[in-house]
């Protein structure tokens, strides 16, 4: 059984189909590529699956398990964790108290009033440690909203780890990002390979076809295409409706 | 760093805030006036506060000793005006405190006051538990009791053999306790009664009803804008064919307002400036010389206010003995400009009442104008409940 | 947040303020400085609570004051009922606060931004309205409380400067809780919700609960202030409830700078001496008070602690 | 009793566009602008006292109100140089906190003017009488002319927003700011114009109905709320939604208040009922709008959340 299990998913704006009867399956430990052209329905599809927005109908099974209907958190909870393509952080907090509420999260209520939490080592230490792990430890202590926009782009990432997700949803997390930021990003994903499974929507396509063990094509809210990224390069029909639009341009 | 320096700003301010403790002295008079001064009843309390004001300048020194007078704006706010109260008790030692117009803000008041010994005097309110139950030794009241007026309004219907009148009053306790009032004395049916929202701005879902069932006359208690309002309202629907009997709905602090939308209109009330009675005219010649509009019965109660001081003052020989302060307190030793006027066991008035209509004079204002008496010397209801101690 | 020593310092220095102040009263021989001084102190748990939620949680809550309606309330209706002891009274305005709270905020969380602000508004309209119509306790001429509440079975809160000590000691206590609330982890999630609540839920919160907590925990300590206000005032009436009160409380939350509990403390006590020194000074006061307003809104985001320190 | 109901279902359609009148104004500043103004109560009250003024001055009603509306577009124009221009782009407590210390300000500033009595304007004779409809009852004339009134503004709102070019950008102002500016547009200059005809739509609204309420230095802020509740009802930023709130506002306050006891009998004894529905009338009008909201957490025909 897979881990992602999609099935007849849809949604529609107006008589517009975003996600038009979708299909997907995501095996356990799989780095899992998303790539389409721009307007395919790419970060609908991200959304639709994080809960973050409705579907109209269909079903997503995370591990056997029916998520439809339930709230973002509940997903989260489950273990399916998402990071979002535009940076979406807490800019008053600290990098560190930004990774810190994410790890706080999973680990015992938050209903706790009194004890303060900067205290928690237990918190700190795995965030310090989600930290390390994209990059960016020494910047802590830094206020999230002064960080560059590469080191956002990391420690959204670090946010989406220390949730401790059995599936992560990745929208873009190269987007706007320098060269060495980006590999070092790069670099992070593969490493996260294998120990968490990874649905990977990204526009490089470099990147993509590095890291993917899998890619799925998506073109007008459909899946027109999924296999080995050697399958897709070779693809007839994804050349024809979205590599040779791409090498084209 | 800075948090800290603000807290000395903070500190030094909290300083800043003791007043001048007044020394106690003898000689010297001290009364604190406490009224609506802002906010939309404000006219109300400005009416009561000039009326005194001008009594007092006319008297000079009051009692015989020098005058001090504070005066305080109670903002229409009961728990605001508890504190002034208690300023003008504790800070300003004051001997006697007048005020203030409303009832809930006397309530407010009348313990701080009264259970430091002050003598407090309402020019206005005259609510029914402070008549009765709760009545207080050192609490006076120079207007009437709240349900009188309205009962005069009955007594009149039901003198005029009306046997269908519709009650129109605003969902508050002094609504309520108005057409209680209306009931005491009128036997009649009621066509219907109506409780609008407090502050209303429209009144034709009533006026429909009122001209739907046409009764005999409709009686209405509308305070305040809410008069002004209906009384506009009722003269546009057509109305004016039946009577409208009101209790503080058509008096000099509305009529500016209403003018002649209101005339003919009738109201029930302790006096009118038009009352025959010695002082009266001078007062209120007086009074629209100093301050250009006629005056309301909230002037005219405050004005008898300080004569009233004035003449115990001097029964009593000054602020120094309290007991015969308030024995000569209770003797009224002053000429009212209604006329009669005694206080009964309650420290309430015992007054008469008249129906009054309203009339434009000849220099063009509106005035209420005294038409007939319908109680001599008349006390309130609650007057057997009060066990003075 | 990183100036807790400054913090605590601050916190020390208006407190012992406070408390020493009857002492200068005594001095001064000017009891009514603790009289005005206990309603200040009154304001100041109301402005701590409303912080709480508004500077903390990101809830502009404008109907308050319905909280100090219904404490005053509590202890108008049980003082009626024979039942006079403080604790009681505080017992049974924190539930009756809790589940108003808790009915009204479930439903106004929902909405965000003006429709927060008008829902929390037109559900403080409703209680204050119900209270009008209540007769058997005045309507809204309110009720006089013949006593003030009992501690233990004594009298002491009678006296002006026991009623302002148990205040004082209420302040200070309510004021440690929420500063405890805001470091914990709760206060985390609260404020992380308010910074990006998608943000809360893609890491597994849902921020509707914690916000719903903090409202009602806010309400609950709001209900207290009225309490303490009712027996200060030794009156209860609707007028507690008034929307104008509401607004208050939110200027004086602003007085002291958003998102600073000690600054509400002080925004509370501000923003009292303020209209206390202008009504002495002028009966258009309003004005006054209006323009001050208008200025630290247009020219301190950080209140008039903001304006001692100029613009940044 | 059929007749009664019609009679109060216009009574309180009439109330409902007298609403509007007085919030249209207030959704077009808040919904293009998306500026929280309390301060329009104000604004409609010195519109009011203007009227009396300038009517008094000229001895004609109709002049006054002429004269009014220039008046308060010229006060709208002071008010966002000095104290509006500063506020669009903070938060929405801001802007609450700055127009309520507003408030205070033009508050006392009109009763020191004007003072704090009551003032009142004579209509013209024309429009004072009343009509007959059925049996004895009469409807007054103004009451029909304020309809009118409100139908216009409804209307010319309408057509501004949707068929002018003005209108086009403002909408797209109210979606879009930076689009506009890119466009060329002066998006302050355009505010700026919003802000003043709104401030003249509340002028306009208190010179209506100064004949028929009273003209005091508290009748601003009896209607701010009812104002604020209807076009949030409505949707903030919805002329159609603002509309629909008002009539949906003046229809159940009027008809609950003569029929809620009425219908309450069927359901308990009198006195509970009369006691009951003098508890339950006063906040109809709140209860309908956390029923609303609750249920359309951005009002019936907001877009926005």
């Amino acid at each position: 059984m897979s881990l992602l299990e999609v099935r007849n998913l849809r949604k529609s704006y107006g008589a517009l189909k975003v996600t038009d009867d979708l299909d997907l399956s995501v095996e356990e430990g799989e780095l899992h590529a998303i790539i389409g052209p721009n307007g395919a329905g790419k970060s609908t599809l991200i959304a639709q699956l994080s809960g973050q927005s409705g579907s109209d109908g269909g079903s997503v099974r995370f591990d056997g398990t029916e998520m439809m209907g339930r709230a973002m958190h509940r997903r989260v909870r489950a273990g399916m964790s998402r990071s979002f393509q535009i940076t979406s952080i807490l800019p008053g907090f600290t990098a560190l108290e930004n990774v810190a509420s994410a790890v706080q999260a999973r680990s015992g209520s938050s209903f706790r009033f009194f004890s303060p939490v900067a205290e928690e080592s237990a918190l700190n230490d795995q965030a310090l440690a989600a930290l390390d792990r994209v990059g960016i430890a020494d910047r802590a202590f830094f206020n999230a909203g002064s960080l560059s926009h590469g080191e956002k782009r990391q420690l959204e990432l670090a946010i989406a780890l220390a949730t401790r997700p059995r599936l992560l949803l990745l929208d873009e997390p190269l987007a706007g990002t320098s060269g060495a930021e980006a590999d070092r990003l790069v670099e992070v994903m593969r490493g996260l390979k294998g120990a968490v499974t990874l649905v990977l929507i990204e526009h490089d396509m470099d990147a993509v076809f590095a890291l993917a063990d899998r890619i799925s094509v998506l073109v007008y809210g459909r899946i027109i295409a999924t296999g080995t990224p050697d399958q897709i390069r070779d693809d007839p029909q994804v050349r024809a409706a979205y590599l040779g639009e791409e090498e084209g341009t | 760093m800075t948090k800290s320096r603000n807290i000395l700003a903070l500190l030094a301010a909290t300083t800043c805030l003791a007043g001048p403790a007044a020394a106690q002295d003898d000689d010297t008079l001290k009364i604190g006036l406490i009224f609506t001064l802002s906010g939309p009843a404000a006219v109300l309390g400005e009416m009561g506060r000039d009326g005194f004001l001008l009594a007092a300048e006319q008297i000079g020194e009051i009692g015989g000793m020098k005058t001090e007078i504070v005066v305080m704006d109670d903002e229409q706010k009961p728990d605001i005006a508890a504190n002034k109260a208690r300023e003008l008790v504790e800070r300003d030692q004051v001997d006697i405190v007048v005020g203030p117009i409303f009832s809930n803000i006397l309530g407010a008041i009348v313990k701080p006051v009264t259970d430091s010994g002050t003598i407090l005097i309402s020019p206005n309110a005259g609510p029914s538990n402070l008549a009765g139950a709760d009545c207080s030794r050192h609490l006076f009241v120079t207007s009437y009791q709240n349900d009188q007026m309205h009962e005069v309004m009955g007594a009149y219907a039901q003198k005029q053999g009306f046997d269908n009148v519709f009650l129109l009053a605003p969902n508050y306790q002094a609504g309520k306790d108005s057409l209680a009032g209306f009931r005491h004395s009128y036997q009649g049916d009621v066509a219907g009664e109506i409780f609008t929202q407090l502050g209303q701005l429209d009144y034709s879902a009533e006026l429909a009803q009122i001209a739907a069932m046409q009764p005999d006359a409709v009686f209405a208690f509308m305070p305040g804008g809410m008069g002004v309002n209906l009384v506009k309202q009722y003269r546009q629907a057509g109305l004016e064919t039946i009577p409208f009997l009101s209790a503080f709905t058509v008096d000099e602090s509305t009529l500016p307002a209403q003018q002649d939308a209101a005339l003919g209109f009738f109201g029930g009330s302790n006096w009118a400036p038009d009352l025959d009675a010695p002082g009266n005219a001078e007062f209120v010649a007086a009074y629209e010389e100093k301050f250009g509009k006629v005056p309301a019965v909230y002037a005219m109660q405050a004005y008898d206010a300080a004569y009233l001081i004035d003449g115990a003052l001097r029964e009593a020989g000054g602020t120094a003995d309290k007991d015969a302060l308030i024995a000569a307190l209770e003797s009224a030793p002053f000429n009212s400009v209604r006329g009669d006027f005694s206080f009964g066991p309650n420290h309430y008035p015992v007054q008469d009442f008249y129906l009054t209509k309203v009339v434009q004079r000849e220099d063009g204002k509106f005035a209420t104008s005294v038409v007939e008496k319908i109680f001599d010397d008349y006390a309130d209801n609650y007057v057997g409940e009060c066990q003075m101690n | 947040m990183r100036l807790i020593p400054n913090r605590a310092w601050a916190a020390t220095i208006l407190f012992t303020a406070f408390a020493v102040l009857p002492f200068l009263a005594v001095a001064l021989d000017d009891s009514y400085l603790v009289v005005i001084a206990s309603r200040i102190l009154c304001y100041a748990i109301a402005a701590l609570a409303l912080d709480l939620i508004l500077g903390y949680g990101g809830m502009v809550s404008f109907g308050h004051a319905a909280y100090l309606g219904i404490g005053a309330y509590a202890v108008a209706i049980l003082s009626r009922a024979g039942i006079t002891d403080l604790g009681l009274h505080m017992l049974a305005a924190i539930a009756a606060a809790a589940v108003f709270a808790l009915v009204t905020g479930a439903i106004s969380l929902r909405t965000r931004g003006i429709y927060f602000i008008m829902i929390t508004l037109a559900f403080a309209q409703m209680a204050y309205f119900f209270f009008v119509s209540l007769s058997a306790y005045g309507g809204d001429d309110g009720v006089t409380l013949n006593a003030r509440s009992t501690l233990f079975g004594q009298t002491i809160l009678e006296d002006d400067t026991a009623l302002y000590y148990t205040v004082l000691v209420l302040l200070i206590g309510l004021y440690l809780l929420a500063v405890a609330i805001t470091r914990s982890r709760f206060g985390r999630v609260l404020t992380g919700a308010r910074e990006n609540p998608v943000r809360m839920q893609a890491i597994g919160f849902s921020p509707f609960r914690y916000q719903l907590t903090a409202f009602i925990i806010s309400g609950c300590m709001t209900a207290i202030a009225g309490v303490m206000l009712a027996n200060q005032t030794s009156y209860v009436s609707p007028a507690f409830m008034n929307w104008h009160r509401s607004g208050e409380l939110v200027v004086m939350v602003v007085f002291g700078g958003i998102g600073n509990l000690l600054g509400a403390v002080a925004g509370a006590t501000i923003a009292l001496l303020l209209e206390e020194w202008l009504a002495v000074l002028t009966e258009h006061w309003p004005l006054l008070f209006g323009l001050i307003l208008v200025l630290v809104v247009l020219y301190s985001r950080d209140g008039l602690s903001g304006l001692f320190r100029g613009r940044r | 009793m059929t007749n009664l109901f019609l009679l109060q279902l216009l009574n309180g359609m009439q109330f409902g566009i007298l609403l509007f009148l007085i919030a249209a104004g207030l959704t077009l500043v808040f919904g293009i602008m998306d500026f929280v103004n309390l301060a329009h109560g104000v604004i409609y009250m010195i519109g009011a006292y203007l009227a009396v003024t300038f009517a008094q001055m000229t001895g004609s009603y109709g002049l006054g109100l002429l004269l009014t509306l220039p008046a308060t577009l010229l006060i709208g124009l002071l008010l966002e140089l000095l104290v509006f221009r500063k506020l669009y782009d903070r938060p929405h407590l801001d802007q609450v906190l700055a127009t309520f210390g507003l408030v205070m300000v033009l508050t006392e500033a009109v009763e020191i003017i004007w003072g704090a009595a009551p003032l009142s304007v004579r209509m013209p004779d024309l429009l004072s009488g009343s009509v007959p409809l059925v049996g004895p009852m009469r409807y007054p004339v103004f009451r029909l002319v304020v309809i009118g009134a409100g139908l216009v503004t409804a209307a010319g709102l309408w057509l501004v927003i949707t068929r002018t070019r003005i209108g086009m950008r403002l909408r797209a102002g109210a979606t879009n700011r930076a689009m506009v500016s890119a466009l060329g547009v002066d998006i302050r200059k355009l505010f700026t114009i919003i802000f003043a005809f709104g401030a003249m739509l509340a002028g306009f609204a208190g010179a209506m109905v100064a004949p028929i309420l009273t003209v005091d230095p508290g009748m601003g802020e009896s209607v701010l709320i009812l104002a604020f509740v209807v076009i949030v009802i409505g949707g903030i930023g919805s002329v159609k939604g603002a509309f629909a709130g008002a009539l949906l506002v003046g229809l159940v306050d009027t008809l609950g208040r003569s029929f809620g006891p009425i219908i309450l009998r069927a359901v308990m004894e009198p006195s509970a009922a009369a006691q009951a529905g003098r508890v339950l009338a006063p906040m109809l009008v709140y209860i309908l709008m956390a029923a609303i909201l609750a249920a359309r957490p951005a009002g019936l025909f907001g877009a926005r959340t």
